[in-house]
């Protein structure tokens, strides 16, 4: 961590790091093992699933399950793969991670430098968005979106996804920007910088670490959804959650675990891969003031 | 703001593309998913193809159709239904019942729908007289299905009555077996208790207690006996069935771990696609006490009303291309059920196949043709569920069998 | 900031003053349709016999006293209570654990952070086989155990009524404590180091020194957890579907799975949105006081 | 008509009033410190002359042009913050230049403005530099900098030097002061530091509970404080306020205290004022200053009025110029400021100097000084 000193002033003797690095192995094993079970079996042939253990490795290594998964495997009528879905997911999850986390970041601006009476109230309303059960959305949603005659469209669902991700970008901004200096808003103010000056100029480029936290936060909530995706999206522009779930659920006939497992490690992908990449700026982030939300 | 307006683009380019570039075009919502389904709805898809309608594909697999049925109520409220939609039962009659559905009487005229169809199917796939929806197949569910293999070696014969069944499981269970391969789902428990109903009770007793939901009958002396023969069938279940898929528990059969399944005739594709004969490797027949009555359920492409003439158009060529006698071979000898036609011939089919269609006609002409209530096609939804939540909490143990009546009268009368 | 009660205000700043409220009344009015517009929308259809699309027939309480008359909605609530509280209590202590031996200048933390944290990258839609698989004793961990020659070994959890809720909470711990280890690894870092030296030289041990002087401290990320937890556990709703379906019976059912049954499996929409409206009643219970004492605190 | 004019100012936050009636004119050149202790009101004074809190009531003009309700920019102020306020992503120029490209002045003028000011504060070598690279002292002549390219009509300090070290904070004193000097601008500077206050300033207003104590020059609030909250407020060591009582002895005004062992010691007043008549035999605070008691040779020469006077040393602090002593009168501990080299020991008897000119008188009740 570069932002504060882990000098911690804690010291402790040698026994006990052992027993805290085994601890956390153990943990590490924990948390790897679904993933490595399926890594490890959709890297093996099905007889050798449906004969063997699952833990064990593959007697013959074969990348055909994730060829098949990518591009051949039966997604409906059509045996497309999973690949025509994969850019669906991406057409819907970049604008609405992007509109979500430019909207929280003016919200959270707003919220805490240019407070009004009521603002709190405001927050609150936010806030309390988060919390509200995606179930009970759907019916009014596909109503509203019918309206709007985005229905079935990844417009639509780039709608949806956004507005159910304001509350989330909005209380990450919002604690951020609580820490922010007041000061240097007022400097800004005095140097004759406007509302959008300001928040362009001064506190975007500081945002860097709050923008990744709602970034991660976005893309993993949007990525992985599947309800939405499932009630709002048409056939041909379904997201993966959506597409993987018709490989892995389909009712009958063979199920070709390692198929399934192949698929699973591919729709993940882009999640891990945020989360490998971005996710020390997440701690980071989280530290500079989000924890208090 | 050049943000939004680039995606009001987006959505019109979208819209566009979605609606007007192909003149005739059907949206099939569905959860045939897996391979052997696919490829078979695929050659509807060829079909209409051939016609010049183009097919979207809207496949949500997941929960026996539940997952589809949400979708498709958001569709609805959005006012954008999908053309068709893969149906069970009593969801036709509820999407009618709100006048969602298209008119397709005169295509059934012309074609004569009303002579070749059973008229226990009709019952689903028109309402008030109204012809809405186009079946595709009729599957029966009061089937077991046997290894024969294991039946040779334990020196057993077909079982002609509950008793005889169960001294089957018992030789099975002593040699070390898993007598009856189950898998632990609601719908799987339901299913066998379809059977158990009509074995103990015989038809009156499942047309009072399952369809016109009785609750005499209910709470009566046979219902108990149901139960009981469901704790009899749970002695010879394994204990790891909790969960377990039904195509999981047809392998057992299929691998000779287990003797016996209680499933639907679309376990047949199983031991079909693991190189099993018909009559030779593996046995069907109808389960004890059971013979003579057929409990099915039946896949149908219901057909929801489009405002605009090419759609129409488009909806009427599907509902043609459904109805029609090759359509009907090609998919069915895929799934295992059998045609929703009665006048088709049965050669192609292999002989689990050929009985069923003897035994669907035979059936529909006695009289002796039920809905199945395990599939949604003795009643509506909620009594569906509400039965099941009883009759899976008896099956794990949760209720003894004079409890779980009691209970079931209860859960009907709260879902009604 | 900028007082709006004062006169005499020029164009530009009165632009200016505006301009906060207008950029925030989008999102307002989003809110108000999206959410409160909709919740509105549910309570309503909650006094109604709604059943496979809404209708709009009053017929008062009578969804709310069929709900409270269900076993399976007893049964959801009892597990919910089980699940949730297990949840919470053990996915802040895990995280806080691990968040604490991290914190000891760990070497391969940069390894093993990410490690502990993927699993909140993952929906059960692509872990839930692999759990099954796992928690099955078939052919995951029993087995495995017996293959292994620890033939006495027994887990079979997920396969029984009584201890099935327990792997529920198991894999729910495993997707989330990792996020709850980020936020107190926050929290401690945001500690004034010389604080600990302080109480170093005061004579506190390491346990005194996390007891008394380290956890008061980390009261803010405790709130932080305990609200995202609570939100995560009533909400949950994948995870046992892919998990156990709600079974062995529907001894795993919670309200979420509840409300999503009846409103769309069993055409019972009253009776889902009477659900539903008492779900959004438990997670007020907790926001409402949580977003009070946040807000007031501000002010 | 001043430069800067203050005209009964108020602010308000909902129903309470945080400042009352603020009245000052402040001329062209001059350096108003605005000194008090934290939540005087003091920095939203400041703010509301920068545009940065609303005025509630009264108001407040620059060049004679009112500027209620006008946008900050276009008041023709700059700022010092306390924290600087350097904007953390940009260089050090662009830091400078900032407000003028705000204010849409072309690139080259801003570079020679920049130059000037760099030159003047020698940045020059820190201007690629980003705010985070820069060390206390080199942040606070940027962000005078920031100020100063603006050439704004009133400069605006929000105790600028607080976030200093104490050496540095005394060089960075000078530094403001001698630009002051340099440039002839006017400047309104808030602090709770006295000491910046005195050597800074041309004026002071002393702020306490939303109210201007009393304003005045330097000399003015050292030696004729108002009341007792400026007399103790300015000046380090604090001047000790003893409790006395004012009795007439052989014709002329004597104040009575008590020496450490209770007896009485009476210094007497001379040229009192007559207000002080009417406080014949009654309790009065007595005001004196640390260096108002000496050793007598430490005396002020010039003092007319030196008393004489024995008290047993308590505590002695040298602190190299000066020696402070401690010692008890009327129960309260006052401090005297003796030469380096007086020979003063803890415990004994030592003979003061009180130089009575320097005493000032206040109402136990009122507080305000007697005058």
């Amino acid at each position: 961590m570069a932002v504060a000193s882990t000098d911690t002033a804690i010291r402790s003797s040698n026994w006990s790091r052992m027993l805290i690095y085994l601890v956390l192995l153990l943990f590490a094993l924990f948390y790897l093992l679904p993933f490595g079970i399926m890594l490890v079996n959709s890297l093996k042939p099905l007889e050798e699933i449906t004969g063997g253990n699952m833990v064990a490795l593959p007697r013959t290594w074969t990348i055909e399950p994730w060829l098949s998964a990518w591009s051949t495997a039966q997604i409906g009528v059509e045996p497309t793969g999973l690949r025509p879905y994969f850019i669906n997911s991406i057409m819907m999850a970049v604008p609405a991670v992007l509109l979500s986390t430019i909207v929280g970041a003016l919200n959270g601006y707003v919220l805490t430098k240019w407070q009004f009476r009521g603002s709190t109230i405001v927050f609150g309303l936010l806030l309390f968005s988060c919390f509200i059960p995606f179930q009970i959305v759907l019916i009014p949603m596909a109503r509203i979106l019918g309206l709007l005659q985005i229905a079935g469209t990844t417009p639509g669902l780039v709608l949806v996804h956004f507005v159910y991700g304001i509350g989330f970008t909005t209380l990450y901004f919002r604690n951020y920007y609580a820490a922010f200096p007041t000061e240097l808003v007022r400097a800004a103010q005095i140097d004759g910088a406007g509302f959008f000056q300001i928040f362009r100029r001064i506190l975007l480029p500081s945002s860097g670490p709050i923008i990744a936290v709602s970034f991660i936060w976005q893309f993993t909530n949007i990525w992985n959804d599947f309800l939405f995706g499932a009630s709002f999206a048409s056939g041909g522009s379904a997201p993966m959650t959506v597409a993987l779930n018709n490989l892995v659920n389909s009712s009958t006939g063979v199920r070709e675990y390692n198929v399934h497992f192949a698929g699973a490690i591919m729709a993940a992908g882009p999640t891990l891969l945020v989360y490998i990449v971005a996710g020390r700026y997440f701690v980071r982030g989280l530290m500079a003031g989000s924890v208090k939300g | 703001m050049t943000m939004m307006k680039k995606l009001k683009m987006t959505a019109a380019v979208l819209a566009l593309s979605t609606t007007s570039v192909v003149a005739q075009e059907v949206e099939v919502l569905h959860w045939w998913t897996s391979g052997g389904e696919a490829a078979a709805l695929n050659v509807l898809r060829e079909n209409l193809a051939e016609g010049g309608v183009g097919w979207t594909d809207m496949p949500v697999a997941g929960g026996g159709g539940s997952d589809a049925m949400t979708i498709l109520r958001a569709r609805v409220s959005a006012g954008d239904p999908p053309t068709a939609v893969q149906m069970l039962g009593f969801s036709i009659q509820d999407w009618a019942a709100e006048g969602s559905l298209a008119n397709l009487n005169a295509l059934a005229e012309e074609q004569n729908w009303d002579e070749v169809v059973p008229e226990a199917l009709q019952r689903f796939s028109t309402y008030e007289g109204d012809w809405v929806a186009a079946p595709v197949n009729v599957h029966s569910v009061n089937w077991v299905w046997a290894n024969t293999a294991l039946m040779e070696e334990l020196g057993l014969e077909q079982p002609e009555s509950w008793e005889e069944f169960v001294a089957a499981m018992e030789a099975a269970q002593d040699a070390g077996y898993t007598a009856l391969a189950h898998g632990g789902q609601a719908w799987q428990e339901a299913t066998v208790f379809d059977s158990m109903v009509m074995g103990v009770g015989g038809p009156e007793f499942y047309q009072d207690s399952m369809i016109d939901l009785d609750p005499d009958a209910l709470g009566s002396d046979m219902m108990v006996e149901a139960f009981e023969r469901m704790d009899t069938l749970r002695g010879f279940v394994d204990d790891n069935f909790s969960g377990r898929d039904w195509n999981l528990a047809s392998s057992m059969v299929i691998n000779g771990e287990s003797l016996f399944q209680i499933m639907g005739d679309w376990a047949k594709g199983e031991f079909v696609n693991a190189g099993l004969t018909a009559g030779d490797e593996f046995q069907c027949f109808r389960v004890p006490g059971t013979e003579g009555t057929v409990m099915f359920n039946s896949d149908q492409f219901a057909m929801f009303e489009v405002s605009d003439d090419s759609a129409q158009e488009a909806q009427l060529a599907m509902a043609s291309a459904v109805m029609s006698p090759d359509f009907q071979v090609a998919f069915n000898m895929v799934k295992g059920s059998v045609p929703a036609r009665t006048d088709i011939p049965s050669d192609d089919f292999d002989a689990c196949g050929q009985l069923g269609m003897a035994q669907l006609a035979e059936a529909s002409a006695n009289g002796t043709l039920f809905g199945s209530m395990a599939h949604g096609h003795a009643n509506n939804p909620s009594v569906q569920n509400a039965m099941y939540d009883v009759i899976t909490a008896h099956f794990n143990g949760e209720f003894d069998a004079e409890t779980a009546a009691e209970e079931l009268v209860l859960a009907v009368e709260l879902a009604q | 900031m900028a007082a709006s009660s004062d006169t005499g205000v020029d164009f530009r700043t009165r632009l200016q003053n505006w301009l906060p409220k207008l950029v925030l009344s989008p999102s307002l009015a989003v809110m108000l349709i999206f959410v409160y517009g909709f919740i509105a929308f549910t309570i309503y259809i909650s006094f109604t016999d709604s059943r496979m699309l809404p209708s709009y027939e009053w017929v008062g309480w009578q969804n709310y006293d069929r709900l409270f008359r269900i076993r399976e909605w007893n049964i959801a609530l009892n597990n919910l209570a089980i699940f949730s509280s297990l949840y919470i209590v053990i996915s802040t202590i895990i995280g806080l654990m691990l968040a604490i031996f991290l914190d000891q200048k760990i070497r391969g933390e940069g390894v093993l952070r990410p490690i502990f944290l993927y699993p909140m990258a993952l929906s059960f839609i692509v872990t839930g086989t692999a759990w099954k698989w796992f928690l099955d004793p078939a052919i995951g961990l029993e087995n495995t155990m017996h293959l292994w020659g620890w033939t006495s070994f027994q887990f079979n959890w997920i396969k029984d009524r009584d201890m099935a809720i327990y792997t529920i909470v198991i894999a729910a711990v495993w997707q989330s404590s990792g996020f709850v280890m980020a936020m107190f690894l926050a929290g401690l870092r945001g500690i004034d180091n010389e604080i600990l030296k302080a109480a170093q030289m005061d004579g506190a041990s390491n346990f005194q020194l996390y007891r008394r002087i380290i956890l008061p401290q980390l009261r803010p990320a405790f709130l932080s957890a305990f609200v995202i937890l609570s939100h995560l556990a009533i909400k949950s709703y994948d995870l046992v579907i892919a998990l156990t379906g709600g079974g062995p019976g529907n001894a795993t059912a919670l309200p979420a799975t509840f409300m999503y049954s009846y409103t769309f499996t069993r055409n019972q929409m009253g009776i889902g949105a009477s659900s539903a409206v008492i779900m959004l009643m438990t997670i007020a219970a907790i926001m409402v006081p949580y977003l009070y004492a946040e807000l007031r605190e501000k002010s | 008509m001043g430069f800067l004019d203050i005209r009964n100012v108020t602010k308000s936050y909902g129903s309470v009033e945080v400042l009352h009636q603020v009245d000052i004119e402040v001329q062209e050149g001059e350096f108003l410190v605005l000194v008090g202790p934290s939540g005087c009101g003091k920095s939203t004074l400041l703010n509301m002359i920068a545009g940065l809190e609303g005025i509630t009531g009264g108001e407040i003009a620059i060049r004679d042009k009112v500027v209620n309700g006008v946008h900050p920019s276009k008041r023709n102020i700059a700022m010092v913050f306390q924290s600087y306020a350097l904007y953390p992503n940009m260089t050090v120029a662009q830091n400078i230049t900032f407000g003028l490209e705000m204010h849409g002045i072309p690139k080259p003028d801003r570079e020679k403005a920049m130059a000037s000011v760099a030159g003047l504060l020698q940045i020059g070598d820190l201007l690629g530099r980003k705010p985070g690279q820069l060390s206390g002292g080199q942040r606070q002549r940027v962000a005078m900098g920031r100020a100063l390219v603006r050439d704004p009509d009133v400069f605006l300090f929000d105790e600028p030097l607080s976030n200093l070290d104490a050496k540095l904070r005394v060089d960075m004193r000078t530094e403001i002061k001698k630009l002051h000097q340099k440039l002839g601008t006017t400047i309104v500077y808030v602090t709770h530091d006295q000491i910046e206050a005195m050597t800074l300033s041309t004026r002071i207003a002393v702020m306490y509970d939303g109210y201007v104590q009393q304003l005045g020059t330097p000399k003015d609030i050292y030696d004729s404080p108002a009341n007792l909250f400026v007399a103790t407020f300015m000046g380090s060591p604090a001047m000790n306020v003893l409790p006395s009582k004012l009795v007439e002895r052989d014709g002329a005004l004597h104040v009575l205290v008590s020496d450490s062992d209770g007896r009485e010691l009476a210094l007497r007043v001379e040229n009192a004022p007559a207000s002080y008549a009417a406080y014949k035999d009654r309790e009065v605070l007595l005001g004196i200053r640390p260096e108002a008691i000496t050793d007598p040779d430490g005396a002020d020469r010039n003092a007319r009025n030196v008393r004489p006077m024995t008290n047993t040393v308590g505590v002695t602090e040298p602190a190299g110029a000066d020696t402070f002593v401690t010692m008890a009168l009327s129960g309260k501990d006052c401090i005297a400021r003796m030469r380096a080299d007086a020979e003063v020991h803890p415990g004994q008897p030592f003979d003061f100097a009180v130089n009575m000119d320097k005493a000032v008188l206040f109402d136990p009740k009122t507080e305000d000084r007697i005058a």
